[in-house]
């Protein structure tokens, strides 16, 4: 079968194989580990990297065509935000707060992730619509100010019925309220954010030519650097490996499904709307991926009372391993499919041809 | 020569980093004058922390307050987030010179 | 409105960093709950530590803990390790709030 | 087993990481045997310190002594650091093992 | 006008526009930062690849030629230094401490804009004399040294008129004196001058062969490498912002009209001594920047009663900025028409036909 | 003489010469020092990449052949260990501890050296066999082991000795044997080893295509990135200076002779059993070179009662710098010979025509 085929293709790309050896040295308890302050200049590296990639591409292309993917991607993030809450909350009897702590993990997006689908591509000679890293930076904080907002709500609903029957108190209303948009505030002023978008704007403003003198850095160096941190990304999963089976059965089976729903229905919408074949796979990335660098710096503050271990672990520790290795080959033959190549072989042909 | 010491009072708060931010905010609510902070790995009821994501650090917090400011800071800290928070704190006795920096 | 404080110890550990596992599964052997651990600089009677190779920087250790596992813990590390490791440890007393975490 | 500890002093400096070098001067011209030093970040009457430019950091220096030069060193800091550098000091009581060591 | 349009089309590479994108950063207090390791680690790496470069080009070119505006670099740099002095002490009414200090930080000269210039001068296809990297090293000390000297020996002045008038206590004058030479040592062994002077010889020694293995590193990534740096610069530059404010009118218009002065002048007598188009606006750099690395490292220990408030501040929030995005293309401008090209029109011309 | 001439070549390379120029700036006590992530980082980095490219040598020309180089390597380490640990105790006449230490530092290998052989081939144009990054990765804990083993027999010989004199404590030979089993795993779980074995896998795995989008950063960085790191050994090498001193004549003559002969016998055995010319220098290489990264991490807890100053300072501060400046090309020349070239120069000649 194609897909399987695929699979076992991506498997063996370095960014996979790496992940793959990270986790391994974190389970024989080896002391591999990449230094903190590389680790920790990664991700701007390469959300820099795809800021420029995409803006640049905007240039070329127009950001006309921008709005209605965009908008969609909003609406179903803000969806399966939703959606999420009520399988957990109802299903999997979870409590409010970590029901919208891990409602929204899953309808935010993860940049990593990203990263990895735009280096799959690149490895089956395929482009994606520069303008989806716009969508990125858009969709990072949205799946986060719904959750919080629907759960300060809720909180305020609870303590107005205890005030009812007790003397309330008015302090904690306004607590709510300061902490509702200090958390807006720092969710959009994020770093992620602020350098994905910066760097649109900047690879739009400077264009193919002004990128030129720094392509090797922002443009060869890539994958390299992903294959790096992804030896930390596996590290740090295969350190959580154990928390993994505290999570229970039915966490780890949302955290499989979901995404892959999620991806699946991104892959198919995104089609109807006229992306190509690689910027629906992408498409359907943000929507399949969770939030795992983000997402606690966002709710630790948003919301304490959810349990980080519950929305770190399921993320990292499942979705993204289950998404860059088996979500991103289906979506890549669905994509193939549903924009109306026969099958994958027949397409890596044309393929061929392109690059 | 010798030098006169006065009696104040060091609390030391330990706490996941990203709760740093509150700790803070209280400070500076209780009209604190100075803090001193820096990042620490810890084991605790939590267990381990400082290995995984950069958010997973602990911070270690360190105030010379005088001993009048100091049960109301700690109130705080119990209250508002004892229960949400991995932390610890504690309190000891120095002596310092200009006691007018406190 | 007043925070009573009860008093415990704190065992202050500072050694070589290839040293910090030894004194951690000291901790861990004598039932201590948590510990606070991070990377510092120093000079002793084995010179300046910190500026060579990653290996020959110090670790601090903080645990805050009973009196009554104190002298153990210090009885083994004293016996065990203060031969061979730059190492220097020392003790204060700390006033905690929630006495049931140490 | 009962371990003895002997009482000496702990003298904590904290300070802009530039003036670090002067108070280790100070220890050295006052024979002082040892010190632990890390890198801190801080407020104080000189705002924040640690965000810019790495010569804006805090250095911390822990100086375990005796009694006796305690007040020679701190007056020595005092006079010739207090008016021109962000600097905060204060002491406190632990108790050691190996006095022979400070 | 072709000044305006070379400031904008400077205006609009990825170097400043990272810079800018790092003040704005800075500003909605994003939380956005380069670890401090790679932030430390950059410096070096830029000022050894400067060295390198400047190493083999002297080796391809000889460096007799060299002495000549070494000698003058320095004069000058002992002459503004003085001229500084005279301007903050009388009119700008700065006490002995903080003027001696902001004159030799404005008579020393900032490595990062001379990376800057660099790779300006690379975008507009013109190269520059490879020596001036030996020149910066030299430069870099000189202010320091001769405001150390003067800091001293009037403090010396003072603390003998102080001890006519009562009894005098020789050890601080011995304090004095053991602190000059602490300082002086310390500011030829500072890592900044070490490094250039060390990859100066190196580069001189492996000539262009040599550096052949090395070159992707030390040259092809160095744009990028300051991208990087840059938004750094601008994070703490942003940073810094409220503290402009305080440093007042005088200061703010003496750290933009100084440099300006001098860097033309530079640009003129380089010109005169016979350096290259792109050789002379590099000369007028060296002269119109201001240290913001060095100065606090030196200052701190050799005039602690200066207030480093002020001469950060100015050097890295008002002439660094001035410097890259205006003074740069004005200084490109007048070295055009001093090696009489008519137009820089004209001189893009032929440098197409170099490159 | 062509030895001479090409120890001075390879004194004039970049990697030397940084080498040098770091322990100068120790020696004028300099702040020059790279930040420590990224010196932490830079031995993972260039363990990734030997072993990357090993494995897809290894997917080339297969596997079969490496069976015997490595057994004879894992003897040959053994036998040289026992041969130091005699030397050491018998006629340098330290104690039990130091003697295991000090023999099984210059039984085990050194990474860095290894990389820096490697680039040294590189530049002469010649390659090597790709499974001596898998014998690096085997040799690296088998001389710890046998000493770790052997000084613990000893160490019980004499606790047992005092047990029939006195009344003896079980307990601390429980202890000893908990001590071996932790310092093997642990040596075998040490991140060295790990990421060089992972590495090979990897590269095993993709082969040089699945190589290509990695290759900028894992190969052609890789001398760069050497460069670098040899910054920082200079400046630790320089600091150590002095404790050279103190570890007294023998070791130092220890630390010179001791691999230059182990390094010879390399060589030869390695082109007896049909190593390339660059295979033969390499295995040679491994021999001859100690280790100074791996010795402190093991021996610490393994043997505490070893003086690290005496291991680290001869292996670091002697013996490194020994074999990459002088050692190297004398097996070069040597390994040229065995090889039936008559002379240097006429293999250049036939290298020329390879390349
Ligand atoms: N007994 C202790 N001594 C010193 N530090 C502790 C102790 N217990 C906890 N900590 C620190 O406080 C952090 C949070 O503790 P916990 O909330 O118990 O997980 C830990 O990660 C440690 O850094
Ligand atoms: N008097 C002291 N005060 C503070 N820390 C010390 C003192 N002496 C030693 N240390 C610390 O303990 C480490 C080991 O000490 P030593 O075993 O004496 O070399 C040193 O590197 C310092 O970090
Ligand atoms: N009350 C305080 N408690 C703890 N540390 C302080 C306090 N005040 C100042 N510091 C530390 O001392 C440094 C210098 O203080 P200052 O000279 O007041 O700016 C600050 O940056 C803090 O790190
Ligand atoms: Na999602
Ligand atoms: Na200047
Ligand atoms: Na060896």
């Amino acid at each position: 079968m194609e897909v399987l085929e695929l699979i076992q293709s991506n498997l063996l790309t370095p960014i996979v194989l790496f992940f793959l050896f990270g986790i391994i040295a974190a389970r024989i308890k080896s002391d591999l580990k990449i230094p903190e302050a590389i680790s920790e200049f990664l991700p701007i590296y390469l959300l820099a990297a795809i800021g420029l990639h995409g803006g640049i591409e905007m240039r070329n292309t127009g950001f006309e065509r921008m709005l209605v993917p965009m908008l969609v991607a909003i609406g179903l993030s803000l969806l399966f935000t939703i959606n999420h809450y009520q399988i957990l909350r109802r299903l999997g009897k979870f409590n409010l707060y970590d029901s919208y702590a891990l409602a929204s993990t899953y309808g935010a997006v993860g940049a990593v992730t990203f990263s990895v689908g735009l280096s799959f591509l690149r490895d089956q000679g395929v482009t994606s619509e520069g303008y989806l890293a716009a969508v990125l930076a858009v969709l990072e904080p949205v799946a986060f100010i719904l959750a919080i907002f629907m759960t300060n709500m809720a909180a305020a609903k609870q303590l107005r019925a205890k005030k009812q029957s007790a003397g309330g108190d008015e302090i904690d209303v306004g607590v709510q309220k300061t902490r509702l948009s200090g958390v807006l505030r720092e969710s959009v002023t994020g770093k992620a954010i602020v350098i994905l978008l910066g760097s649109i704007v900047i690879g739009y403003v400077i264009g193919s030519e002004g990128f030129e003198p720094i392509s090797i850095v922002f443009e060869e160096m890539f994958v390299g650097a992903i294959v790096i941190f992804m030896i930390e990304m596996g590290v740090i999963a295969g350190q959580r490996l154990e928390d993994i089976k505290r999570v229970g059965v039915f966490l780890t089976a949302f955290a499989i499904v979901m995404p892959t729903i999620n991806g699946i229905v991104g892959v198919v919408v995104a089609t109807v709307m006229g992306l190509s074949l690689g910027g629906s796979v992408m498409f359907g990335l943000l929507l399949a991926s969770a939030s795992f660098i983000a997402a606690p710096a966002v709710l630790r503050h948003a919301i304490p009372e959810a349990k980080p271990s519950l929305y770190i672990t399921s993320a990292l520790g499942i979705t993204f391993p289950y998404n860059i290795i088996v979500l991103l080959p289906i979506m890549f033959a669905i994509s193939t499919i549903t924009h109306g190549y026969e099958s994958i072989d027949l397409f890596r042909h044309m393929a061929g041809g392109w690059t | 020569m010798d030098v006169k010491l006065y009696k104040v009072k060091l609390l030391t708060v330990v706490c996941e980093i990203l709760a740093q931010k509150n700790v803070l905010e209280i400070l500076e609510r209780h009209n604190v004058t100075g803090y001193t902070t820096f990042e620490v790995h810890g084991k605790g009821a939590r267990g381990i922390r400082g290995q995984g994501l950069q958010n997973e650090k602990n911070a270690k917090i360190e105030v010379i307050m005088r001993e009048e400011k100091l049960s109301d800071v700690i109130e705080e800290i119990s209250r508002t987030m004892f229960a949400d928070y991995a932390l610890v704190l504690y309190v000891g006795d120095v002596g310092v010179v200009r006691t007018e920096k406190f």
